[in-house]
């Protein structure tokens, strides 16, 4: 079920690509996609009835849920967000040059150059 | 005597050595130059035919060898000739032209290793490969010429690429099949191999590059525009002996596999295959000579002259019986030795007045009478008038096609001889007589060493044409090379189905009528020489003194003939730029636009994957 | 003991980011020390990271395909940094950081591992892709890498739910069959956007055009390079060649679409980014023939390619006009265009020519004729611009003077390619160890998982 | 009509990922691959089996956090490579934006803001810090406690105009970065394996227990943390 969502979520993503004129909202499409693929990661890993993959008081014994998918997704969120934090500032870099994050206004101003 | 590699490896370093030695001194280079290429062409003269070498290995188990035939020493010869006087000719002419010398020296030496690789390789792929670097050698000349000269080089060698990747393709398709390369073989497997459309594929891709090369009729356009603004003396080279390269690769795809074995006669002995490259020579002759008339620029219309000699050529080598092959071959040495003797004449000119168009010049023949001598001699032996070899060649070649009866091609060329008397005689009105132009009345005539060899040039066409025999000889060796029945010729009778030539008697007869008329000029009395200015006509006086040369628009009653004519350079030009309209259409669409058009075709690349794969 | 490749790079670049600028001194040691490294290692050894044996841990293999590889790219970031000039300030933490990741690449067994390494590289690339003057190219380059990094993930995490485990050499031998399509079809969006196969390339004429002259030189070689390796390593080695046919259609696309194009730029480093996609469109399609021979000649043209494009993008990207007064400069532009379009003495013919013969003895006469269109198209560009530089009247408006090692390291890049145009074996036994690497799988295989 | 377009493409992509779904085993009812039944009982190089809390001793991992175990030991060189990619973003938008002044917004931050930053950031910075120093033992690690930490200060960026870190972040990046590789290598110089963990795991669920998986998270959070700030002084600068 929670299959559905992620790949709904990317569709959400895409669409928000394709329809944006602002550079800024590709940026956060761009967040929505990631953030879908990983959804999708860890409800990879899920098990019924199963804990988090912790030795604690409450489960000592291994009764846990498929750990490996939850490691993959710890990262893929860090490498979303260094791409972020660059994409962020380009976007700056791009607003002080040519005054606007519109798609149109953009081509128009290279074309002149 | 060093062998054949090795002559070709001198010429590759010497190309180096040149660029040194003309840096230190232009003088010093241009006579290396001609030194190396003389010796190149003594080593050529006494090489024994048959004489055989193996040069390096490429693909794994196909050496290539260098081997010397009859055809490819007449080529080499031929070329050989053209480029060495040239060479000495270059050794003043250097002087004064704004190019840079170093580097012409030094390409025109890699041009002539390609040229000498080209003529003795004796499979397909040493011969592209000797091809390219020709092509790479003059492609690096051709725009030290004027502004116009910029385009020039790329839209020759745009279309000999086009030309030489048509030829790779089809060697490449007889590799695959036969696993062989070398000509005889090559022929051996043809003339067995069952399948009628690999063979007709196989030569004409073949013959393609001898199309590009030698502009016959598809791909004609680039000569006007390289012949017309290479440097002066290398458009020499460039008509003279590089568009030779394109008959001998016809030659080759002609003769050497023997196209009338391959396939059925379909008119008199003539296979289709040939008669469809026969007509586009006719073509190529009819843009040709028509194109001519209408040129103002005297090196472009003499480059249009050269698409209609290389029409000549085909048709001659086309018709494969031995009158028409003979003449073909002669064709090739009178075309060669003309068009580098004009051009030569036109470097003179241009070396002393500047410009090439016709109508800004006029009277020279008192400033430069011996440039003019080689003109005339030259347009002489292009139209084909008997005393020079030109017209042996034309008369070998229009006596094939009547003996063959093909009576259409017959006029064509009776048209494109005539109309080369038109287009010849129009730069000798328009450079050489009429009124001498006030700024050129302090023209002399230019230095001994550009002098000496264009009337060599002039002898040998004379001497040619009286007494052919040593061009006969080896034309009668290549014909039984190739397994054409020899035309029986003595010393100066040629014999032909239709009856015999005797140049001997022609020359005696011309050079009588040549004293009488001398004499007769001598008698009578000459008519007073009068100044442009001092005449009368009816009460109105003569200030301007320019104005009655009457060079400008010399064949406009013609030209007003056909002036809508269909033009293929346009035609190609608007192909050109469809090919740009598509690439600016795909550079709009996929690369210039905004991210979510990467998007877009991301998705779109997945949903037909998708579509396709599931 | 591979992964020092690796480290040696990555700790330079930690130690440096206080102090940026001086960086550009140590750059050159540090290529140096990696390139003695791997000289001294021996070419098939797999080293197991922190320990755990194949499956389980991540593992790095130094077989033949990779050694060599390793040492090209190595050898081009040597060049690189022996040209402080077109490395600008602060850049050069960032060249270390592209050279272990472009190490790590190469090495890497492990498909998620291979992920975070594209990542590494794609970042380190938006970095150099942005100058002054092209934040918007360098940010759509972003947005291109960071949707193909997603679909590249997905493609993994894919192939782990089908064979369990993340190794390369696990997922060769046991995915379950329904798997393979939809991981192929993934991991080909994921790396071809990096390729430059050709709906998917959009950012290349914009981030090679991004006016610094590190970005062109760095990303069309050394990057293309180890990409074209990840390439072959993923769908030869470990997918068997499943989903080369449809590689082989996007090629030819690739190269006609990338030549037509160039053919209307005005710009010399857009039209030899234009370039630089057909021919990596030809590598691709060459490759995608299929058997030994198509990858050793495909990486013997890649190789012929990449010391082409060194040259001419170094000098398209520092003087772009004419060559009067930096003779060396316009010298081995020449020799490295003639070598592009194949002109008989130089080293692209070599390979054209070997590609030509190989692709009719697979009776494929679709792919000469595309190639021999292609260069047709492309000598007439390359020439104009050649002809356009050579005898550019125009007194250039700064007389920029390439220094002297520039100017060295063209001419040795030139002569190289001369001589490989007549001696080939140099670079063909490369590409040779290159194919036995990536073709033989079974070897590939054991040595990863049986051995330990 | 360019709308349009957009839904029909996104409708097939999305009916391209579900057909996908008949190959992925049903939500919930995941079998756990061989190697995550490694990683859980511990014995990749078969001497594990049955951890318990509190009880077995000196495993091959030691780590209670399974995903911590995975995450620093069985697969490090992921997380190096990891963070690297923070690295070289924080480098990269230092270069972008290599302003130099810090952007003043010229309004005094409100009086609550600058009373509560005084009480809330040591609470903030401890909370952080016990994260990433028990990322073994309890879920979250090196990254969500640097960027805890870095949160702290973005909190000290908004409450005064005058604070600024100027060069601090880098160094500490820096060195942070390097003794992680730096353990790596120790590993590498006394087993010949890079990133091997060659401290004693001790017993599951101690502090001092799973070897190097400790100070290589702390390191990581130091990291993170310094990177984070990093990014966030580099967006507060001018230009």
């Amino acid at each position: 079920m929670v299959y559905y969502i992620a790949f709904i979520l990317i569709g959400v993503g895409i669409y928000g690509f394709l329809t944006q004129k602002n550079l800024f909202k590709h940026l956060v499409s761009l967040t929505i996609v990631d953030t879908a693929v990983n959804i999708f990661i860890i409800s990879l890993g899920y098990i019924e009835g199963k804990e988090a993959p912790i030795y604690s008081k409450y489960t000592p014994i291994a009764n846990f849920v498929d750990p490996l998918p939850q490691a993959l997704v710890l990262t893929a969120i860090v490498i979303g967000v260094g791409t972020l934090a660059l994409g962020a500032s380009l976007l700056i870099k791009v607003y002080e040059k040519y005054g606007t994050l519109d798609v149109e206004q953009i081509a128009t101003k290279e074309a002149e150059e | 005597m060093i062998s054949l590699t090795n002559l070709i490896l001198v010429f590759l370093i010497g190309s180096i050595v040149s660029y040194l030695l003309t840096k230190a001194n232009k003088i010093l280079g241009s006579i290396f130059n001609f030194l190396l290429i003389s010796y190149a062409l003594y080593v050529v003269w006494n090489i024994k035919v048959g004489h055989e070498e193996v040069l390096f290995r490429i693909l794994r188990d196909v050496e290539r060898t260098l081997k010397v035939t009859n055809l490819g020493k007449y080529f080499a010869i031929v070329s050989l000739i053209v480029i060495s006087f040239v060479a000495f000719f270059i050794i003043e002419w250097i002087r004064k032209k704004d190019i840079k010398p170093a580097a012409f020296n030094s390409f025109l030496l890699l041009m002539v290793s390609g040229i000498l690789g080209v003529f003795f390789s004796n499979d397909l792929l040493t011969l592209y490969i000797f091809w390219e670097i020709a092509v790479l050698g003059s492609f690096l000349i051709v725009p030290m010429g004027k502004k116009e000269s910029k385009r020039a080089a790329i839209i020759y060698v745009v279309t000999s690429a086009i030309g030489s990747y048509m030829y790779l393709f089809a060697t490449f398709s007889i590799y695959q099949r036969y696993g062989i390369l070398s000509f005889e073989q090559v022929s051996q497997y043809l003339a067995n191999d069952s399948s009628n459309l690999f063979k007709w594929f196989v030569i004409l891709f073949i013959a393609s590059a001898g199309i590009a090369k030698s502009g016959i009729f598809p791909l004609h356009t680039w000569l006007r525009i390289t012949h017309g603004n290479a440097p002066d003396a290398f458009s020499a080279v460039l008509s003279g002996q590089l568009v030779k390269m394109g008959s001998y690769v016809l030659a080759i795809a002609l003769s050497v596999f023997p196209t009338t074995q391959l396939f059925s006669s379909f008119y008199h002995g003539v296979p289709l295959l040939n008669y469809v490259l026969i007509w586009l020579g006719n073509i190529s002759i009819l843009i040709g000579t028509f194109m001519a008339i209408r040129q103002n620029d005297m090196k472009q219309l003499i480059a249009f002259s050269s698409i209609a000699n290389g029409g000549y050529i085909l048709v001659g080598l086309g018709i494969m019986n031995s009158i028409g092959y003979a003449g073909g071959l002669f064709h090739v040495f009178n075309h060669a030795i003309a068009a580098a003797m004009i051009f030569l004449s036109f470097a003179a000119v241009v070396y002393r007045t500047g410009t090439t168009k016709i109508d800004e010049m006029g009277g020279l023949i008192w400033r430069m009478p011996w440039t003019f001598v080689t003109y005339l001699v030259g347009i002489i032996s292009l139209a084909g008038i008997p005393p020079t070899s030109g017209f042996i060649s034309k008369w070998m070649i229009f006596s094939s096609l009547v003996s063959k009866g093909m009576f259409i091609t017959l006029a064509i060329t009776f048209i494109g001889s005539v109309g080369s008397f038109l287009y010849v005689f129009r730069p000798l009105a328009g450079v050489f007589l009429g009124q001498l132009k006030r700024k050129h009345s302090d023209v002399k005539e230019v230095p001994i060493i550009m002098l000496v060899p264009m009337l060599l040039f002039v002898i040998l066409t004379i001497l040619i044409g009286v007494y052919p025999k040593p061009v006969l000889d080896s034309i009668v060796s290549i014909e039984n090379e190739v397994g054409i029945k020899a035309i029986e010729h003595s010393g100066t009778i040629i014999k032909t189905p239709l009856g015999q030539w005797n140049t001997l008697t022609v020359f005696t007869m011309f050079s009588v009528g040549f004293i009488i008329a001398a004499i007769l000029y001598m008698i009578f009395p000459k008519g007073k020489k009068v100044d442009l200015t001092d005449q009368y006509t009816g009460g109105e006086y003569l200030y301007n003194y320019d104005l009655y040369h009457y060079a400008t628009g010399f064949y406009r009653f013609i030209e007003r003939l056909y002036d809508k004519h269909p033009s293929f350079e346009k035609l190609y030009e608007k192909l050109v730029s469809f090919f740009r309209y598509i690439g600016y259409f795909t550079y709009k669409l996929v690369y210039k636009t905004s991210p979510s058009g990467y998007v877009f075709w991301i998705t779109i690349v997945i949903l037909i994957l998708f579509w396709v794969r599931w | 003991m591979s992964a020092l490749l690796i480290i040696i790079p990555l700790l330079a670049g930690f130690l440096f980011i206080p102090f940026k600028e001086k960086a550009k001194y140590i750059l050159p040691l540090v290529v140096i020390t990696t390139l003695i490294i791997l000289l001294l290692l021996s070419p098939d050894q797999t080293n197991a990271m922190g320990g755990w044996k194949a499956p389980f841990g991540i593992v790095l293999v130094l077989d033949s395909a990779s050694y060599y590889s390793l040492l090209v790219v190595n050898i081009v970031f040597l060049l690189i940094s022996l040209m402080p000039q077109i490395v600008e300030k602060g850049y050069s933490v960032v060249l270390l950081i592209l050279l272990a990741s472009t190490n790590g690449l190469v090495l890497t067994g492990d498909i998620f591992n291979s992920f975070v390494f594209l990542e590494i590289t794609a970042v380190a690339a938006y970095i150099i892709a942005f100058s002054r003057k092209n934040p918007y190219g360098a940010f759509k380059y972003l947005i291109l890498g960071g949707i193909s990094g997603a679909f590249y993930l997905l493609g993994a995490i894919y192939a782990y739910i089908g064979t369990g485990s993340l190794n390369f050499a696990d997922i060769s031998v046991n995915i379950k069959e329904g798997f393979l399509p939809i991981v192929a079809l993934l991991i080909f969006i994921g790396i071809g956007v990096e390729s430059k196969i050709f709906p998917l390339a959009g950012w290349v004429p914009d981030v090679y055009d991004s006016g610094s002259p590190l970005t062109p030189v760095i990303l069309g070689t050394g990057v293309t390079f180890t990409i074209m390796y990840l390439f072959g390593r993923i769908f030869i080695t470990v997918f068997h060649g499943y989903f080369l046919d449809v590689v082989f259609i996007f090629g030819l696309l690739t190269i006609v679409l990338g030549e037509l194009a160039a053919l209307r730029q005005n710009k010399l480093i857009k039209a030899l980014a234009f370039s630089s996609i057909a021919q990596a469109g030809l590598v691709l399609s060459t490759i995608s023939l299929g058997g030994y021979e198509a990858i050793k000649f495909g990486y013997f043209h890649l190789l012929n390619d990449i010391s082409a494009k060194l040259v001419l993008f170094i000098i398209a990207a520092t003087i772009a006009h004419n060559f009067t007064e930096n003779k060396i400069a316009g010298v081995s532009f020449s020799i490295a265009s003639f070598s592009l379009i194949g002109f008989p003495l130089f080293a692209g013919f070599r390979s054209k020519l070997l590609i030509l013969q190989l692709a009719f003895s697979k009776d494929n006469y679709l792919l000469p004729a595309v190639v021999l269109f292609a260069t047709v198209i492309e000598a007439a560009y390359i020439l104009k611009w050649n002809i356009k530089l050579w005898h550019s009247t125009n007194t250039g408006e700064e007389k920029q003077k390439i220094s002297w090692n520039v100017n060295l390291i063209l001419l040795i890049v030139a002569l190289l390619i001369i001589f490989i145009g007549i001696f080939p074996d140099l670079y063909l036994k490369m590409a040779q160890n290159i194919a036995d690497g990536l073709t033989n799988y079974r070897a590939y295989v054991t040595n990863v998982l049986g051995g330990m | 009509m360019r709308r349009f377009i957009s839904i029909v493409i996104v409708f097939g992509l999305i009916m391209f990922f579900i057909n996908t779904l008949s190959l992925l085993p049903k939500y919930g009812s995941v079998n756990i691959s061989k190697v995550s039944e490694a990683y859980i009982d511990k014995n990749v190089n078969g001497n594990g089996g049955n951890v318990k809390y509190n009880e077995s001793e000196s495993l091959e991992n030691g780590a209670a956090n399974v995903v911590t175990s995975i995450v620093v030991d069985y697969r490090s060189f992921d997380t190096l490579g990891e963070v690297t990619v923070l690295f070289t973003a924080a480098l990269g938008v230092s270069l972008v934006l290599n302003g130099i002044r810090r952007k003043k917004y010229g309004r005094r931050p409100n009086f609550i803001l600058r009373v509560s930053v005084g009480i809330l950031l040591p609470l903030i910075i401890l909370f952080g810090t016990y994260i990433f120093i028990h990322g073994h033992l309890t879920p979250g690690g090196g990254f969500p406690g640097g960027t805890i930490i870095a949160a702290g200060i973005l909190l000290l960026y908004l409450s005064n105009e005058e604070f600024d870190l100027s060069k601090t972040p880098k160094f500490v990046e820096g060195i942070s970065g390097s003794l992680y590789i730096v353990t790596g290598l120790v590993g590498l110089a006394i087993a010949g394996v890079f990133l091997i963990n060659f401290l004693p795991t001790g017993i599951v669920g101690d502090l001092f227990s799973a070897g190097i998986v400790p100070i290589v998270y702390i390191l990581i959070g130091f990291k993170v943390g310094a990177e984070l700030s990093g990014i966030v002084a580099d967006l507060h600068r001018e230009g």
